[in-house]
């Protein structure tokens, strides 16, 4: 064998070394949704419009959000974005805004926008990254607190915060926060631009109110349409359904509990007595056995045990949906159409976690009739732009058969017509494509949902157009009586050579009797 | 030699040419009023007109092995005046009305005409063609349950009619003056007589033994410039393609009168066997309630058939995909085709040799071997031809 | 009525029918020796054959305003005998000699003929019919240089001709035996005198005021039955759509031999007046250098036109797409018509009404509404009609 | 405004906590390549090769590689992949499989097959969360060595190796690394299979000799095609075009050098004391300024200085490439073609970043000729098999125009033709779409240097195919002489009554007069 030496194995353990998950997206960053620089002021805006609601509404706050993009320069834009919050403690400001995998939502089973604590720092980093720039923070957390401004850079190498101002301000707002990125970006109008993001986001938000200015200066107020906070969301635990083996061990290994049974009870949802008994027993442990002296042979025995008990499917209160009539509201502040339809399904489960569908029609008005249908799609009430063509929901729309309701669809494409289609999905895990969140992806149990709200609303799209037909025919053949009923007449008469005075008879008398059979 | 057999048979003219077109016009005429007059009946009792009108579908069409073509089945539907019908029904009468002016000023329409005649029925005026032209066929169905055809009620086709030459005298009466024209076939040069739109009312006299269908005109041309009915004592017709209304009405009434055989000669391809050659025999199934007057049951297949490729070493073309398609169905669907066999196997020959071949292909051995040899061998045997 | 001002002039014919048919055939062979005799001396002389043809494209078609048609220009192309060519050589040859012997024979092909004959010609038999058409294409616009046609070199159409009646007689010598037949083509009863493939061989005998050329066979027929030609003492041409070589040639032959006016009576739509009126007129741009044998530089416009609509009150439909592009391509490109004014004023009149309107849709008024009222309307002031 | 109160600040603090890099790809291990069970088991064997080739390649040793598949049931397999390499220092071992984003090869400008420190380690953890078994490690780093055998697990909350087992033990080789996991996987046939990884893996690293055995018992060995091992990558600095603002401020801030000018020289590659100077002094920055006391605001003035500074392109020892003879050899053993040929490009830059193409196209013989051209994709050597249809290489030959090379080719589609397009694409950082490496982004400035090569390749394809022709143009030319003038005598006999002396006379001349000109 022929071995030319060039490094050993110590050679090559010398070259091992950690690499900071902030190293690690600075080289990946389109993976974060900042591949380009109109796409990157869409997720700087987002980023930071979906923590602030997420904060009011977890503090019980009507959300008021204030969006204001300033160009600098012809690809450089000030992004900032202000909320009314509950505010962030000076301690906290350092680290949600200058590491990336830190938050609060990761680790809970409960609906909110943001999920894997990546999205703010990432957009600081981005900031960072390409104008060198720190984000500009002023929060504060009631009328009785002071100010705090500050301005924090990121230590990729370390994925740490490095705070480089920090002091109290005058701020004449009573709790909220401000954040300010600079950052490498460009401007566009159209479907995918920031316009079109704060439109839609007021649609599935009809409790928040939000002030949008332009880089051009325009600026556009979304006042909301309904005073009511949506329901809060509440954390649940796991579900025994959807645990894979590897995480039950770790469970187990770092329960608290001091039997295996209290531990099942207490770190799942759903889990009774007599539901830990049975999947024990079907398991072969011992109800008092330490869960951290369950071998690994007896957590698999554990874990094929579990779907052979009855379980009740988790709770829901984990959700939020934003509502049938609050959907119904959105649309009609935004959606020019002449008919709205909302359907919020009743939650369902994939692989452990409650999720919820929710789908909305809007038909006919102004909306053009010529093109396909628009799919407005929503995961846990945030826009998705993006990666329409990857996405679960345009797939469960287009394997839809909507010739069914009434309309023209040709074969693999979207419906034609007057219509516009918002889809939601809620739950405490939404499977995202990527972590630039753009696209869900295509779980069957999801998609089968989605298609049966579309389902529902479709019937009722179905029925309002034949009505809408069945109208016109009524019209159509009232007038056809006066209409056609005297060339019968005239035919005959030149046929048979009736007389004028016969022939006007035989007309009155089809008159009557078909005037007779309508009414019956 | 067998086709011949009848030489000498002198002209038959049932009666004089002039009377029978009015008595035509007689029995359609009648017909319309007696319609007219059920419908009137029933609105002054007080019920509701109603219509009775065959089903022209597929469903309702079965091969009438004795009588040698599709026929319309006795399936009906009925159509009642209500809101919904009243436009159509209105049209109807009207159309029917026309009909019978028609036949009062001995004139016709083509669908065209009657088409924008219509404009002057005001709300009643047909929106297109298309409307305009299913009222008619309505009407056309309605009426051949009586025996009365379409050109009877004087709607006539807007199409070509076939050329014809050879031992024929056409008389036909003027429809203003009675006078009777006689037409010579063949005193027509390299020219020919065209068939009219419409021939119910002509006659015939003819000593000749056969009549010869000829797919194309080329061949026609032919056949034509080398006084081919001479030397055969026949009548050539030229179909150019599928036959027209006029030309199958024209080959069956002139077949009938001079009580003599009817030869297709067509190419070799499922085209010229099916489309051609039965619709010519048997009508089409989907104008089978129009059939009874068109078909031309006495006619025979003269060739070219699959076993002439061999016989006669003719340059082919692979079948296309559509010719087979068309060759299947016509085995699997067709009654015609189900019900000869000797058609089944002539079928099945041509699938396996995978070619077919068109009438022309005969000119490889010279433009008029078709003249000297290939018709001559074919026609002292028609005992052969395929049914 | 100034549309009858040659009321009782006699027949013209110019010599003996048959001779001049013998004249002409002549004329033919005589064209095919000479370009064969100039290769063969070529090639003794040790210089690769060459033919010359003219460049059929549309680079080389202008319309010639005083002789009134498309004509082809003076480019030609000059093929010289090369390995690539051979085929095409040989085959163009074998051609040639097909044609002269068609002559001596007094015979004639259709371009399909003239494809399997090709069958016998072993290696060098035509693959399939365009191979072969394309040769015969080249050969008719090579003889075209010499005045001598594709139907005197004896490759007749495989078309339908189009159906005569009226105040016409036709003469037709036989081919055979020379004896020439009298054709009266008032004599027809309700039918028609179909036109021959090739009417080289014919002339006329005619006391008629003018031809009047019909686009559909609808409207022939009505004219037909109703002996419009006794009426007007004319001659009617049902062409069934743009006319065919034949039907052009006949009338061009009939017009040019009796000096009587043509008229066109078309739909009023782009088809009417580009590719029926026009093709019939002055012929087609891409077939340029047939175009002084089939064109009828005399024929003229006498309806339906735009202004008709408006004056007739006139049922239309809406212009399609492609009408309009049509027309737009007819005022922008054709330069037929941007040679007329008065065309392009009518052209424009029609796309600003934005409808069309077919020659059938007189029938709003009365079916015989055209025989009673609008064309004696028309025939009463023929200075009128378009160019 | 309505507050309803239901967390304040504080209490949303006390929920803030820092997620493990392993908790986060556990949720989205689809992002790593894990998304369905037949996937997975392509990305374990694929990472486990890929890093037995790097480390036998960087050891100088001609790799020697065994895979081997073994169904334990339906839905789980063992993976066994077996090396001649270095082998793993013990200490090294734990941290390799058992912490993701760890490695050697993140923070190197250097070509290699792994990149990002992730791939084994998570190959490993999905193996762990599907079955609960640890990962099996022999490894030996050399003949006086003991070989070692470990069996590792993640503690995923941690991101840290937790090590079960650990002894000494006897083992026949004298170096190399064994690694073995059990995983839910499923084993199918095609396109996407193990299989057809294998078989490319073979072509592009024509050095290696690999043994793999299916689940099926089938073994199939591929035997090196060259004993030349490819040529050692060597590691480069950044370059100054390449980098980035806010990489270039941590950059200076981090640098060891006591001036600006020293670090600017020593940290970036191609920086010469010229070239530094002319750098600062557009900047307007004091060449012996301290590199740490680079205020924010010059930072950027001396980022926007270097790109009006002509500096030599990187070297571009970092790359190497499989090169021309190689990729021939290779698609000759595995390619039933009748025609090849290769083109390595030069090596060209995008974003500072020095890369090469290399294609090669197999055309004829036994390939199908009827269907569409198959295109084999690598980056760095490592075959890409999923999402062909978002990659940049699949794009740059879907607009490559093939009609002018004699090809068939629909509108937007791919050449048709008996053909096989291999693409390879070396660089020190190959950009993919997502961590699991399955597409190339579309950066120009890579799609032109391959759409380049492919039509370098294409003129020689194009010359191949019209040479066929023309030797069959030939051969019907000779035979067109014989066949047709004849015919032309024939015709000229009959038009001209020849005598058939005469005749000949005629095609003899013919036939001289047209052979003389064609030799001329």
């Amino acid at each position: 064998m022929a071995v030319k030496r060039r490094a050993s194995a110590a050679d090559l353990a010398n070259r091992q070394r950690e690499i900071s998950i902030s190293e690690f997206f600075t080289k990946n960053r389109h993976l974060l949704g900042f591949d380009s620089p109109s796409k990157a002021l869409l997720t700087a805006v987002k980023e930071a419009v979906d923590n602030s609601l997420d904060a009011c509404e977890e503090a019980g706050i009507l959300p008021e959000i204030k969006v204001e993009l300033d160009a600098l320069a012809e690809d450089r834009y000030m992004v900032t974005v202000e909320d009314n919050g509950p505010g962030i403690i000076r301690k906290q400001v350092p680290k949600i805004f200058g590491k990336l995998l830190y938050g609060s939502k990761f680790h809970r089973l409960k609906q909110s926008r943001g999920q894997q604590g990546i999205g703010i720092s990432a957009a600081g980093m981005y900031a960072q990254l390409t104008t060198g720039k720190p984000v500009l923070i002023i929060t504060r957390t009631g009328a009785s607190r002071e100010p705090h401004q500050l301005e924090v850079a990121i230590d990729t190498k370390r994925n740490a915060p490095s705070v480089l101002k920090d002091k109290e301000i005058e701020w004449d707002k009573k709790h909220g926060t401000r954040v300010t990125m600079e950052l490498e970006a460009v401007y566009r109008k159209g479907q995918h631009s920031v316009d079109e993001y704060m439109v839609q986001t007021a649609m599935a938000n009809p409790h928040a109110r939000i002030e949008y200015r332009t880089p051009k200066g325009d600026e556009v107020t979304y006042e909301r349409s309904t005073e009511e906070l949506p329901v809060e969301a509440r954390e649940i635990k796991p579900h025994p359904y959807g645990v894979e083996l590897g995480i039950l061990a770790r469970m187990l290994r770092d329960s608290k509990s001091r039997t295996v049974l209290a531990a099942l009870k207490s770190d799942f949802s759903r889990v009774s007595d007599n539901v830990g008994r049975s999947i024990l027993k079907e398991a072969g442990i011992p109800e008092k056995r330490s869960p951290r002296h369950v071998a690994s042979r007896e957590v698999e025995s554990l874990f094929r045990a579990i779907p052979k008990v009855k379980i009740m499917a988790p709770p829901t209160n984990c959700l939020s949906p934003i509502g049938e009539d609050a959907i119904l509201s959105g649309m009609k502040k935004l959606v020019p159409a002449d008919w709205y339809v909302a359907r919020t399904r009743p939650p369902s489960v994939y692989r452990g976690n409650p999720f919820q569908v929710e789908v909305g029609l809007a038909y006919g008005g102004a909306l053009e009739s010529d093109g396909l249908a628009r799919v407005i799609r929503y995961a846990n009430r945030v826009p998705l732009l993006y990666q329409a063509g990857g996405c679960g929901i345009t797939k469960a729309v287009l394997t839809t058969s909507w010739r069914g309701y009434g309309l023209q669809q040709a074969r693999g494409a979207l419906p034609s017509g007057p219509l516009v289609i918002f889809v939601h999905i809620a739950s405490v895990w939404v499977p995202f494509t990527s972590e630039s969140k753009e696209a869900i992806a295509h779980y069957p149990e999801l998609l089968k949902d989605v298609r049966l709200a579309l389902q529902e609303c479709g019937r009722k799209l179905s029925a309002h157009i034949r009505r809408g037909k069945r109208e016109a025919d009524e019209h159509r053949k009232r007038t056809y009586i006066a209409k056609y009923l005297p060339y019968v007449g005239d035919a005959l008469q030149e046929i048979l050579s009736l007389s004028p005075k016969k022939r006007d008879q035989v007309v009155e008398q089809l008159t009557n009797m078909l005037e007779r059979s309508r009414k019956m | 030699m067998a086709g011949k057999k009848k030489k000498g048979r002198t002209a038959k003219t049932k009666d004089d040419p002039g009377k029978r077109s009015m008595f035509l016009d007689k029995v359609a005429s009648n017909a319309i009023t007696l319609q007219a007059r059920k419908v009137f009946k029933r609105i002054e009792k007080g019920s509701k007109p109603e219509l009775k009108l065959p089903v022209r579908s597929l469903s309702n069409v079965r091969y009438d092995v004795s009588r040698g073509y599709f026929e319309i089945g006795r399936t009906r539907k009925v159509r009642t005046l209500s809101v919904t019908t009243a436009k159509t029904f209105a049209q109807t009468f009207k159309m029917m009305a026309l009909s019978k002016e028609l036949i009062e000023t001995r004139d016709f329409a083509t669908k065209r005409d009657a088409y924008y005649q219509s404009k002057n029925w005001g709300d009643a005026a047909f929106m297109d063609q298309f409307e305009s032209d299913t009222v008619m066929d309505d009407i056309e169905a309605m009426f051949s349950i009586d025996g009365v055809s379409r050109e009877q009620l004087k709607f006539v086709p807007d199409e070509h009619g076939g050329a014809v030459a050879g031992e024929l005298v056409v008389l036909d009466p003027d429809p203003e003056s009675g006078e009777v024209v006689r037409i010579d076939c063949t005193k027509f040069g390299t020219g020919a007589y065209s068939i009219p739109s419409t021939v119910e009312h002509l006659s015939f006299e003819t000593k000749a033994d056969f009549i010869l269908c000829i797919e194309t005109g080329g061949m026609f041309q032919r056949l034509q410039s080398h006084k081919f009915w001479k030397t055969w004592n026949c009548i050539l017709i030229s179909m150019a393609g599928v036959p027209t209304r006029a030309t199958r009405r024209f080959v069956r009434k002139l077949a009938e009168q001079a009580d003599i055989p009817v030869y297709a000669f067509v190419d070799c391809d499922p085209y010229g066997m099916s489309n051609i050659y039965r619709t010519l025999k048997v009508g089409s199934g989907n104008a089978a309630h129009i059939n009874r007057f068109f078909c031309v049951p006495k006619a025979r297949f003269l060739g070219v058939t699959p076993m002439d490729i061999n016989d006669y070493d003719l340059p082919t073309h692979p079948l296309k995909e559509v010719d087979i398609k068309r060759a299947r169905d016509a085995l699997k669907n067709d009654p015609f085709f189900i019900h000869h066999k000797k058609w089944r196997k002539a079928i099945e020959l041509m699938l396996s040799m995978g070619v077919r071949a068109e009438q022309q292909a005969l000119a490889k051995w010279g433009l008029n071997y078709v003249i000297e040899k290939y018709l001559p061998d074919k026609l002292s045997k028609p005992g052969s031809f395929l049914p």
